[in-house]
């Protein structure tokens, strides 16, 4: 695989702020890349200096091997789905996905039996027969988004950035265009950058995954590995689905003088030394049976439960005073009957724990 | 359960998004406004500060530096009381644009929740000024006149038994013109103002308890400010300068700043006429000035 | 909010303010239709009849009143306001366009422009006059006059223009460029037709502003008069009700021109909507 | 009284003729977290601002602890209402905002300053009582608005979609807040909002409306497991519904004769043998077996017949679960979402044969129609 899209350096300041701080990465031809952000974390900015809406401080962006950065935004050749959609409004359907190719600056389309042919199957691929001619206000917000997609797929760009291309979607949608845009994007083989705040949707998406934390860079892997070995406990922090502690290395254990847990395995260089354990790895037990080999834990006052639907979740308090969430899915584990104000044992297994120092 | 992180990124996102595209491109465009402006307007008020302290003799005058014209307006007790009746008649036509317009602005801003009743209604304001402005002023005379049409029909009202003559040729009836040509310049703006509150706004305030004067005071005036002092700028700038309703519904009895100056120039007292207009231009800056204190006019747009 | 009782007073104040604004034109258009040309611009109506409007088009025998200077004055008060209307438009676009992003000295460039719809008329005019001889230029409507005008009526079209972008979102550009559409072609076929009817106020600004513009007209144009100089004109001299007449025929006229604006603005919001019809039908 | 708030036949037609909400029956116990559910313009925004009283009611009672306020104007009803967008003051700092409602109950000055920063120091907001609130973010304006709301001590705060304005990851830490203040506070919550996953999260029981009418009423854990209508099981949850004919009945279990099969549920407002059913069953119900590694008759055996063979169209994992979609031989598509740990990777491999089934008790038949 070649990459299409190589990123070095990259900088970028507003007023004295960093916005983006040596940011360096590769995309791949074919390839579906999810750059996972908390809100501030730079994520969108990186994503408009790539399409060339604002330049960088410092840094190469390299497009096909060539530097694009001083190369204005509509000689880029690379798409954009913008967060709002960005339909142009006086427009139709039809012709807001024709805008690009009759009016583009390079071999414009003028050949009206062509033009056609090539929106038609767009139109097609991206499920919008017979939308054609309603304005872009008489349509749903999902239609919307098929119609930012195919503006942007018709004239066939290398890479196609897309900023929080769901985020403006209610969550049922969101879920069912998820499955819509990858199924587009492997039809057409084109390569997709897809910012996101949403861990599910970076998760669910990508061939790989960019974390972004405070402008850098925090991971890039694949969504397995993001998930399951998080480089750093900020990169755990955004998955929104560890229990973090912070504390030392206490010889064979990792205290932060409440609870001690013993370490096994591999320890993870980080500059702040973390224990994380995901809340799904967590076992309630009733308190006073003893822990097994293997196993770590520690008692907590059990506060309150959250009720989602397919998973649940379980609120502790931990004689830290730390709150330590553990998640259940109906699938695999029935609901428990906890008792609020009740002091239970919380257990997983050693080896399943990261620790970070 | 963490606490809620305060995340301005919300708010920033907009701040993160300006348009970059290169300020150079701002200046080739703002480059002929400000050109036009600086020679059309700039220079010419300039040219008036400077030819007030030119050397007026009969009929012409000359480069040479004085302050005689200056002395004049001081000495004069015409001119002086032209300066007082000047602020006299735009405080009082400030105050009854206000008095007389608001209640119509609350109404057709606030009270009508039909988007295109209220819009019909303002245009209704608008439409008098597709009459000539000289006209809409002549028109005062037939209405205000000893034969005129309210003392026709006080009369045949009983309410009077004499015509009153006070109310043509006198100040009065220049403060009733005024009124009356300007006041939709204080409709409009406030009108404005109050179609943009949240009626959601409003609505929490009952919910808290508050009656329709507790509303009006704390909340709907307050909001509505920036409005007032829109509508305050536009009439005093148009009331500070003028001349024509002065002369056309006084009889030329009450005169103002702008007809000192119109009676200058067709005497071709030019730097006296001048020496007038940088009062008159200084009255103006304390005065818009002074109301650009309480709101941020670019703020408002 | 006890609606009920302040509602119903505020419409009937509403009612009574329309009648104030409206009250002299009433009396103005009962006024015309005086007898002439013995009639006098007052109550009571001797006499009905049309007289006065025969008078203003000269179909009256010549008495001792003599006919209204208007005929020039409208043809140039006319070419006046739509000369100015186009360049102050232009200005005032171009203007709004730039102050889209920030650039240094923009609050005082925005205060600069601003000024010209705050200066008193009489005081531009006195200026410019001033400049004028003593530069020693001859004052034209056509010249001195224009330039004033455009001083007044620019600051009102920029902003329009100004509250236009600032509602604008210009995400809709950047779309357009990452299509491979220049600046130039994103602006005229993407930005220039979402503010076209604010385009089409700034227009009408302009215009109706100029075309009734005197106190700067008044010092800054020469010898030839305009519309409005003209009727000022009569204001020294005695009046008649040929001038209520006139005015009424101006007011059918102005309206005329704001049909045609209005014609305009529906047809270009019909635009921007005319999927929406195809749809209904 | 135990009944802070009864809406009793409550109804509303517009204006034009149309319908809003209709025969709105519903019973909240003090101190209960009632949230209304339901797709834009089901009518549950309409329903909370007829109870604070921004809407007249065409029709039934509202009662706030017994006592009928139809007619009572908003300004007296004891109810505080949390807006969408907040409708703070913009031209006030945050502790006016918050003074707001005592001011207007003329409380005496030491005492109002007291309870405002009370409840300004409960709801993290002493740092920033001074600023003005149009330069603060979402989460803290959503506080100061339910500040301003609690601090004249109404008997019941109505919120109007509270979290809509947020995004997504504020929303989750401030939902949490919202949960624990109106535990400690002891006052009725009533909710509207249009996400499922906030209902079901925050509320004790949940109203789902749609076009007006009351489709169930049901703590959470019931209504995601046992919906009482196609609507409810279709907006709620991810759920595989399949019509078919009642062939027998008894109260534990019911028989459903479907294009696919004949499958039994737990019955649920139960039809009659002979009538036309529905057969939902949720999406982490449904299990998976590899074809070849067990004949379609064991499975049966074991899950009371409600087996379907079928394709595994694509599988994907997302974090620690699993979600697939699985072509059934009509061509309609079923979706299954479980713990990752469930699964051996080959169980996931697209486009092998699977067969899939169900636990009668997890799913639940309904009456069609």
């Amino acid at each position: 695989m070649t990459d299409v899209l190589r990123i070095e350096g990259l900088s970028k300041s507003y007023s004295a702020k960093p916005a983006l701080f040596d940011v360096s990465l590769s995309v791949a031809d074919n390839e579906y890349v999810s750059l996972l952000g908390p809100s501030g974390s730079g994520k969108t900015v990186l994503l408009r200096l790539i399409a060339g809406f604002e330049q960088p401080d410092a840094g190469r962006i390299l497009f096909d091997g060539n530097d694009i950065a001083s190369v204005p935004a509509h000689e880029r050749g690379i798409g954009f789905v913008f967060q709002n959609f960005a339909l142009f409004p006086h427009l139709s359907v039809y012709d807001n996905i024709a805008f690009g190719l009759v009016n583009r600056e390079r071999d414009p389309l003028t050949d009206e039996n062509v033009l056609r042919s090539k929106i038609m199957t767009m139109v097609d691929l991206v499920g919008l027969k017979g939308l054609e001619d309603r304005g872009v206000h008489q349509i749903s917000g999902g239609q919307r988004q098929r119609v930012a997609l195919a503006r942007t797929l018709v004239s066939q760009p290398r890479i196609v950035l897309l900023d929080e291309p769901l985020g403006a979607l209610d969550a049922n949608l969101r879920t069912r265009m998820r499955g819509e845009l990858r199924r587009i994007r492997s039809q057409l083989g084109v390569t997709f950058l897809h910012v996101t705040g949403s861990e599910t949707e970076a998760l669910a998406m990508g061939d790989r995954i960019v974390v972004l934390d405070n402008g850098s860079v925090g991971q890039i892997d694949t969504p397995d590995a993001v998930y399951n070995r998080p480089i750093s406990p900020n990169v755990a922090r955004y998955l929104n689905c560890y229990n973090l502690f912070e504390g030392a290395i206490d010889g064979n254990a990792f205290s932060n003088g409440v609870h001690r847990f013993p370490l096994k395995g591999a320890l993870w260089p980080n500059s702040v030394p973390a224990y994380a354990i995901r809340q799904d790895l967590i076992t309630v037990r009733q308190s006073g049976v003893s822990l097994a080999d293997g196993e770590a834990g520690l008692t907590a006052t059990y506060l309150a439960s959250e009720y989602t639907g397919a998973a649940f979740m379980y609120f502790f308090k931990a004689a830290d005073g730390h709150i330590v969430e553990v998640e259940g899915h109906l699938s695999h584990r029935a609901p428990q009957n906890l008792d609020a104000n009740s002091t239970y044992q919380l257990v997983w297994k050693a080896d399943e724990a990261l620790v970070y120092g | 359960m963490t606490t809620a992180s305060q995340s301005p990124d919300s708010i920033n996102k907009f701040a993160v998004t300006p348009h970059v595209k290169s300020s150079k491109a701002s200046y080739w465009l703002i480059a002929p406004g400000v050109i036009w402006m600086t020679l059309f307007l700039i220079v010419p008020l300039g040219m008036m500060v400077y030819v007030s302290f030119w050397t007026q003799t009969t009929f012409k005058i000359e480069p040479v530096l004085t302050t005689k014209s200056w002395e004049a307006f001081f000495s004069s007790d015409t001119y002086l009381s032209a300066l007082w009746t000047t602020i006299r008649i735009w405080l009082l036509v400030l105050l009854s644009t206000f008095v007389v317009g608001y209640p119509t602005a609350l109404f057709v801003g606030l009270f009508i929740k039909n988007k295109t009743l209220s819009t019909a209604l303002l245009v209704l304001c608008v439409i008098p000024f597709w009459t000539s402005f000289l006209i809409r002023v002549l028109a005062w005379r037939p209405m205000l006149g000893k034969e005129g049409a309210i003392n026709i029909i006080l009369q045949a009202f009983h309410i009077t038994r004499e015509p009153i003559e006070a109310l043509l040729f006198t100040e009065l009836s220049v403060i009733i013109g005024m009124t009356q040509i300007y006041c939709v310049f204080m409709v409009g703006p406030i009108a404005f103002m109050l179609g943009r509150i949240d009626p959601n706004v409003i609505e929490a305030a009952r919910d808290l308890g508050a009656s329709f004067s507790r509303i009006f005071r704390t909340i709907i005036l307050p909001l509505s400010m920036p409005g007032v002092v829109v509508g305050a700028i536009f009439v005093s700038v148009m009331v500070l300068g003028e001349f024509a309703t002065a002369a056309a519904l006084s009889g030329r009895k009450v005169n103002m700043l702008g007809n000192i100056i119109v009676t200058q120039v067709g005497s071709l007292k030019w730097a006296f006429a001048a020496v007038v207009g940088v009062i008159l231009t200084i009255l103006m800056g304390l005065v818009v000035a002074g109301f650009l204190r309480i709101v941020d006019l670019k703020r408002e747009l | 909010m006890q609606t009920t009782v302040i509602k119903p007073v505020l419409s009937v104040y509403t009612g009574l303010f329309l009648l104030f604004l409206y009250g002299p034109f009433v009396v103005l258009g009962i006024l015309s239709f005086q007898t002439g040309p013995n009639g006098g611009p007052q109550f009571p109506i001797i006499e009905w009849s049309t007289y006065w409007y025969q008078h203003v088009f000269g179909l009256t025998p010549p008495s001792r009143i003599a006919p209204l200077p208007i005929y020039e004055g409208l043809a140039r008060s006319l070419t006046l306001a739509f000369m100015t209307m186009i360049v102050s438009t232009v200005l005032g676009v171009m203007s709004a366009q730039a102050f889209r992003t920030k650039f240094k000295g923009s609050d005082a460039v925005f205060y600069l422009i601003v000024l010209g719809m705050m200066v008193p008329g009489v005081l531009v005019g006195l200026g410019l006059a001033l400049v004028a001889n003593i530069v020693g230029i001859d004052r034209t409507w056509w010249g001195t006059a224009f330039v004033l005008h455009v001083v007044y009526t620019f600051p009102f079209a920029f902003l329009v223009m100004l509250a236009i972008f600032n509602r604008f979102d210009s995400s809709v550009e950047e779309a357009a460029w990452s299509l491979g559409v220049s600046p130039i072609k994103t602006f005229r076929k993407v930005t220039f037709p979402l503010i076209f009817p604010g385009v089409l106020s700034a227009m009408l600004f302009a215009f109706t502003l100029s075309y009734d513009e005197f106190s700067r007209t008044l010092f800054a144009s020469g010898r030839d008069l305009t519309l409005p100089l003209a009727i000022y004109g009569t204001f020294s001299i005695e009046i008649h009700p040929n001038i209520f007449a006139f005015g009424v025929l101006t007011t059918l006229f102005s309206f005329s021109l704001l049909a045609v604006y209005a014609v305009l603005m529906t047809a270009s919001l019909r635009r921007a909507k005319r999927v929406a019809i195809q749809e209904d039908a | 009284m135990d009944h802070d708030l009864q809406l009793l036949n409550v109804g509303k037609v517009y204006d034009n003729g149309t319908p809003a909400v209709i025969d709105f029956n519903l019973d909240v116990k003090k101190g209960e977290f009632i949230a209304f559910l339901g797709p834009s313009g089901c009518g549950k925004t309409t329903t909370l601002r007829m109870i604070a009283g921004f809407e007249d009611i065409t029709s039934g009672d509202i009662l706030i602890r017994g006592r009928r306020i139809n007619d009572m104007p908003p300004e007296k009803r004891p109810t505080s209402m949390i807006f969408q967008n907040y409708a703070l003051f913009p031209h006030m700092s945050v502790r006016q905002n918050v003074g707001y409602g005592l001011d207007v109950k003329g409380m005496a000055k030491a005492e109002r300053d007291t309870k405002v920063d009370r409840i300004l120091d409960k709801l993290g907001l002493l740092d920033i009582a001074d600023a003005l609130t149009h330069k603060l973010s979402g989460g803290q304006r959503q506080r100061i608005a339910l500040a301003r709301g609690l601090v004249v001590e109404p008997d019941i705060l109505l919120l109007d979609e509270p979290l809509g304005a947020l995004d997504a990851n504020l929303r989750k830490a401030i939902q949490a807040e919202l949960k624990l203040l109106q535990r400690n506070l002891g006052i009725t919550f009533v909710f509207v909002t249009h996400a499922q996953s906030e209902a079901l999260t925050l509320s004790d029981r949940i109203v789902v409306m749609n076009q007006g009418r009351v489709e169930q009423i049901s703590a959470p854990a019931e209504l995601y497991t046992r919906p009482n209508t196609a609507f409810v099981a279709q907006f709620i949850g991810r759920n595989t519904i399949f019509d078919g004919t009642v062939l027998d009945e008894n109260s534990e279990q019911v028989k459903v004769e479907t294009p696919f099969g004949i499958f039994t549920g737990t019955p649920n407002k139960s039809p009659s043998a002979g009538r036309s059913a529905k057969i939902i069953i949720p999406s982490e119900s449904l299990e998976i077996h590899p074809a070849g590694s067990v004949t379609r008759d064991q499975i049966s055996a074991e899950y009371s017949g409600n087996v379907l063979p079928g394709v595994m169209e694509r599988a994907d994992v997302i974090g620690h679960l699993v979600q697939m979609s699985i072509t059934l031989v009509g061509g309609s598509s079923v979706l299954l979402e479980g713990h990752v740990e469930k699964y051996r990777r080959d169980d996931l491999k697209p486009l092998s044969d699977v067969l899939i089934s169900w636990k009668s008790k997890n799913a639940t038949v309904i009456s069609a129609g």
